[in-house]
């Protein structure tokens, strides 16, 4: 088991000071772990993955990683990694953003960046709260949940993400758990490896700011929920009582090619075209 | 001149197609921008044209902001970029203008102005934005604002804004506004070759020494391309020399400075004016853009009248350049600044001039261009 | 316009001939050597409804005269904010010399094909300046002396495409400008539109041409260079310009 | 059984006790320090639990060579767990 941990290790900056600034018991480290992981697993160099992070707690993972490492504005993660990805399809290119990052403020970007199908994976650390700026609701926190922009508990709805993104037209839609770390796993594999543009929400409890004030009496409280409620969507689908219960693993997988793909077989076919005039 | 020349390609272009030309002289290979008016013949054709250039890339987003996200994306993994923008779409803009000035990532943003605040009048010329192209994004931070008086000079300081770009790695305002860039005048389409071009230098260093935000002789680190084998961080944080967030005071205060120092230290390279008959002036027009093609008249029919008067445009804005602003103060009775607005540009005319001489601004904000007997009437 | 030299060339270009490219000099090269004609600042407005082809037209004319004829040339253009049935009219200056201020002042000749036009920018004629319009859509002329010729109804009958206005026009205006030349026109034709339609406009320009020629008599003069009334005029209107 | 060593390195670790409360055979405990520490080594399975849930990649398991049980998969729901919270839906 140690090339688990070694091998984390090998991936992370060494002139970096650990350990990480997130705090005890936060998942964003187990959903870093899961990333480096994946993309071991699909045997990508280095030199030719890109991380490019919004603003926030999970903002931060990219500095800790040994890869090429974009930390931009809040919630516009998915603007510039479409950029480089248009600008060289050969690397791959994962969004890491956060629940306020892709859903709120850059919610518009999302649903393009889905419509479009830009081959770049959105990894999602969905804490259901603003952890950095001090604990606020955020477009995913529960109905009736407390924050401190809704001392009263939530009176809005939650997105759901699956639905979302599925309409907006992605190419592959998934949620894991940092509890459930294998599955985590092979789904970032998965949505690393597909065409197209892949989303994969990783719920991770943030006890400080969401727990703490939702009745969890520690941040294990959090990962025994998550433990608890989550469930294999194909065992989902088989419940009849559904409540409390979450769905995790792939929801959506559609066979497309990715808008750069796309950008390159209609430069050919213009380039055909000129060729075959002359 | 008298050498005979093959007979060069000339076109018939308004001045946003003409952005294009130089754009793409100057190697440009990637757009990204959302369409608004007077800016969009910008964007509809390098919609037509990258799709033909080596390498080309041209992507239409959701947003400004986005586009700008695009553009700094495509420009860290390497590309020359670009995007245009008017009024409103500047305003959602600046944010990321922030942060490619923190990241140094080159790129260049053509800002056409158009007439009043918020959506004010669309198809209207102003001049508006002059004080937002230096301030708008929050912080401090440096910037080049480079600005056009006709077509076959929306090509030269489109080429210029890439160049600063690349060789300063900043990002480079160029402002425009609606008639220069809606005015169709006849340009010879640049070859290969006819402009010096620049490119961004890249480290030469093993990645492993590789400092991204070092101290260097210019100020100006080597930027290589994402995806080339030297892997480091960029944040719009304030970072150490290795792009690693920061707050100890000596580090953010340098890394601040070394961003001022490396555009305030070329400051001679990065000033373009143009002088008109200002040797023996005694009443100088400060001009930049449209309302410069006026001034030139007026300033003409001025000599035509007997008085000494004498045109300076101002092509580069910010920094501004008050190394040939001022000995034209301390020699003239009297400046006069015309522009399409309440009064911008002249604030900085009005800052270097301490007292030298009396300072006449021509302010019209209703959409339309400034006569040049407006001009003339405040000279002779 | 400008004896002293630039203060520092903006993107360097690397000699002298390369200098000049984009630079105003190159634009001297040829400059009024159109019909041997040297033009002080000779100024055109093109005026209509939205749909018409105004800004078509004034694109080739300036083409045209730019390209063809080695002028200087400024085309602006301004549009209602309707795409369709909105006023729209491009302006073009016309000079030997270049060109500072890119707007029109003071009209040599104004093309209006609808009354609305008409009626809005007679006003800016000069005295002796020349007014044509299309004879069945401006029903009242504001001058007796105005050119008119039925350019839409030559289109739509004789061409048989309603959307060739504006290139009949252009054909009258081609033979109307003393300093034109219609093969001018005609390759500006040629370079800028699709080749579908190249042939019906290449006969709608003739036929404007010859139109023009059969009925509305010796081309414009040339206003007198030595007319001095113009640069007067000119300082008075400075009011009435601040709605232009 | 188990001569797997484990190992902790308290630089790393932020005390949030994952390890102790998850880990099948309680090789872990939280200290007075804050930190994890190792308490029954000789019962660790390397079940292969700990190393990616430390969130501060602060566990080391390196393993002995007896044989290993594999831990049981994970999205089985402990019956014996009720959820800890009220009902949340993301």
């Amino acid at each position: 088991m140690a090339e688990i941990t070694q091998l984390i290790h090998q991936y992370l900056r060494h002139n970096k000071k650990f350990p990480l600034v997130f705090c005890p018991g936060c998942g964003h480290g187990i959903v870093l772990g899961s990333l480096v992981r994946s993309v071991h697993a699909l045997g990508l160099a280095k030199d030719d993955v890109v991380i490019v992070a919004g603003i926030g707690c999970s903002g931060r993972i990219a500095a800790y990683v040994d890869f090429n490492t974009v930390h931009t504005t809040h919630g516009r993660a998915l603007t510039v990694a479409t950029g480089i990805k248009m600008a060289n399809p050969k690397l791959t290119v994962i969004a890491v953003m956060g629940d306020g990052d892709a859903f709120s403020i850059g919610g518009n970007h999302l649903i393009h960046a889905a419509r479009r199908n830009i081959g770049v994976t959105a990894l999602v650390l969905n804490n259901f709260i603003y952890g950095m700026t001090g604990g606020q609701c955020s477009s995913t926190t529960p109905e009736g949940a407390y924050s401190h922009t809704c001392p009263q508990g939530q009176l809005e709805s939650a997105f759901d993400i699956v639905e979302l993104t599925r309409a907006a037209g992605a190419a592959g839609v998934s949620r894991g758990t940092v509890y459930h770390v294998k599955e985590l796993d092979a789904l970032m594999a998965e949505a690393i490896s597909r065409p197209g543009f892949n989303l994969v929400e990783a719920l991770t409890p943030c006890f400080t700011q969401y727990g703490r004030g939702n009745g969890f009496k520690s941040a294990v409280e959090m990962f025994k929920w998550l433990k608890s409620s989550c469930l294999s969507v194909e065992r989902y689908e088989k419940l009849e009582d559904r409540t409390g219960k979450l769905p995790i693993g792939t929801f959506v997988r559609r066979d497309v090619d990715g808008l750069e793909t796309r950008w390159a077989n209609m430069r050919q076919a213009l380039a055909a075209k000129k060729g075959g005039a002359a | 001149m008298t050498a005979p020349r093959k007979k060069r390609r000339e076109a018939f272009l308004l001045g946003n197609e003409a952005v294009v030309e130089g754009a793409l002289a100057a190697g440009c290979t990637f757009y990204a921008g959302y369409p608004i008016t007077p800016s969009t013949e910008i964007m509809e054709c390098m919609a037509k044209r990258l799709p033909h250039v080596p390498d080309g890339a041209f992507i239409q987003m959701e947003d400004e902001i986005a586009s700008m996200g695009a553009v700094i994306g495509a420009s860290l993994a390497g590309r020359k970029a670009m995007t245009a923008t008017s009024g409103p779409g500047f305003s959602l803009m600046q944010e990321q203008i922030g942060y490619a000035a923190m990241t140094e990532t080159p790129l260049v943003l053509v800002n056409v102005m158009r007439g009043g605040a918020s959506t004010g009048l669309p198809t209207s010329p102003g001049q508006g934005d002059v004080q937002q192209a230096r301030w708008g994004a929050h912080g401090d931070h440096p910037i080049i604002v480079l600005s056009a008086t006709d077509v076959p000079e929306c090509v030269e300081m489109t080429v210029a804004a890439f160049n600063f770009a690349e060789k300063y790695r900043s990002p480079v305002i160029l402002l425009l506004d609606e008639i220069t860039a809606h005015t169709r005048e006849k340009i010879e389409l640049p070859e290969p070759g006819d402009f010096e071009v620049f490119s961004r230098l890249t480290p030469t260093m093993p990645p492993e020494w590789y400092k991204p935000y070092e101290e260097t002789m210019r100020g100006v680190p080597p930027m290589p391309p994402i995806g080339s084998g030297y892997r480091f961080h960029v944040t719009g944080l304030s970072h150490d020399p290795l792009g690693f967030p920061t707050s100890r005071p000596e580090e953010v205060r340098s890394l601040t400075e070394r961003q001022f120092r490396k555009i305030d230290r070329f400051f001679e390279d990065i000033q373009i004016v143009e002088h008109v008959d200002t040797a023996d002036a005694e009443v100088v027009v400060i001009a930049y853009g449209c309302v410069a093609r006026s001034a030139r008249l007026a300033v003409k029919q001025a000599r035509e009248a007997g008085v000494r008067a004498g045109l300076l445009v101002l092509k580069t804005l910010y920094p501004f350049p008050r190394r040939h602003v001022e000995p034209m103060l301390r020699n003239c009775r009297l400046a006069v600044v015309p522009e399409l607005n309440m009064g911008q540009l002249s604030r900085e005319v009005k800052r270097v001039n301490e007292g030298y001489t009396t300072v006449r601004t021509i302010n019209r904000i209703d959409g339309q261009i400034i006569t040049p007997s407006q001009i003339l009437k405040e000279i002779a | 316009m400008t004896g002293a030299p630039k203060d520092k060339a903006p993107a360097k270009p690397k000699s002298a001939t390369a200098k000049a490219v984009n630079g105003k000099m190159a634009n001297g090269n040829g400059n009024g050597n159109g019909n041997g004609q040297t033009l002080a600042r000779y100024e055109i407005r093109l005026s209509g409804l939205g749909g018409q082809g105004i800004l078509t037209m004034g694109k080739l004319l300036g083409q045209a005269l730019a390209i063809g004829h080695g002028y200087y040339v400024t085309q602006t253009q301004s549009y209602g904010p309707e795409a369709r049935g909105g006023a729209s009219r491009a302006d073009l200056v016309v000079s030997s010399e270049p060109i500072s201020y890119p707007k029109t002042e003071y009209l040599d000749l104004l093309v209006a094909l609808s009354q609305e036009a008409a009626a809005s920018y007679y006003s800016y004629l000069k005295p002796r300046g020349a007014l044509l319009i299309d004879a069945d859509l401006v029903r009242q002329s504001p001058s007796s002396v105005a050119l008119a010729l039925p350019f839409t109804r030559l289109a739509r009958e004789k061409v048989g495409v309603p959307q060739a206005t504006n290139v009949v026009a252009l054909g009258a205006v081609a033979y109307l400008l003393p300093f034109a030349r219609i093969e001018a026109m005609r390759k500006s034709l040629k370079e800028s539109l699709p080749e579908k339609i190249c042939d019906a406009n290449i006969k709608a320009l003739n036929l404007g041409y010859q139109e023009a020629k059969k009925r509305l008599g010796e081309p414009i003069a040339l206003p007198d260079p030595g007319e001095d009334d113009v640069q007067a005029a000119r300082m008075d209107l400075t009011e009435i310009m601040t709605e232009d | 059984m188990g001569r797997n060593r484990v190992v902790v390195y308290p630089d790393w670790c932020k005390g949030c006790g994952i390890c102790a409360a998850f880990c099948p055979k309680k090789v872990f405990a939280v200290g007075q320090d804050g930190k994890a520490r190792v308490v029954n080594e000789e019962a660790c399975v390397n079940c292969g639990f700990c190393e990616p849930h430390c969130p501060d990649f602060a566990v080391l398991v390196i393993p002995g060579e007896t044989d290993q049980t594999p831990c049981p998969p994970e999205t089985a729901p402990d019956p014996a767990e009720q959820p800890a919270a009220k009902e949340v839906k993301p």
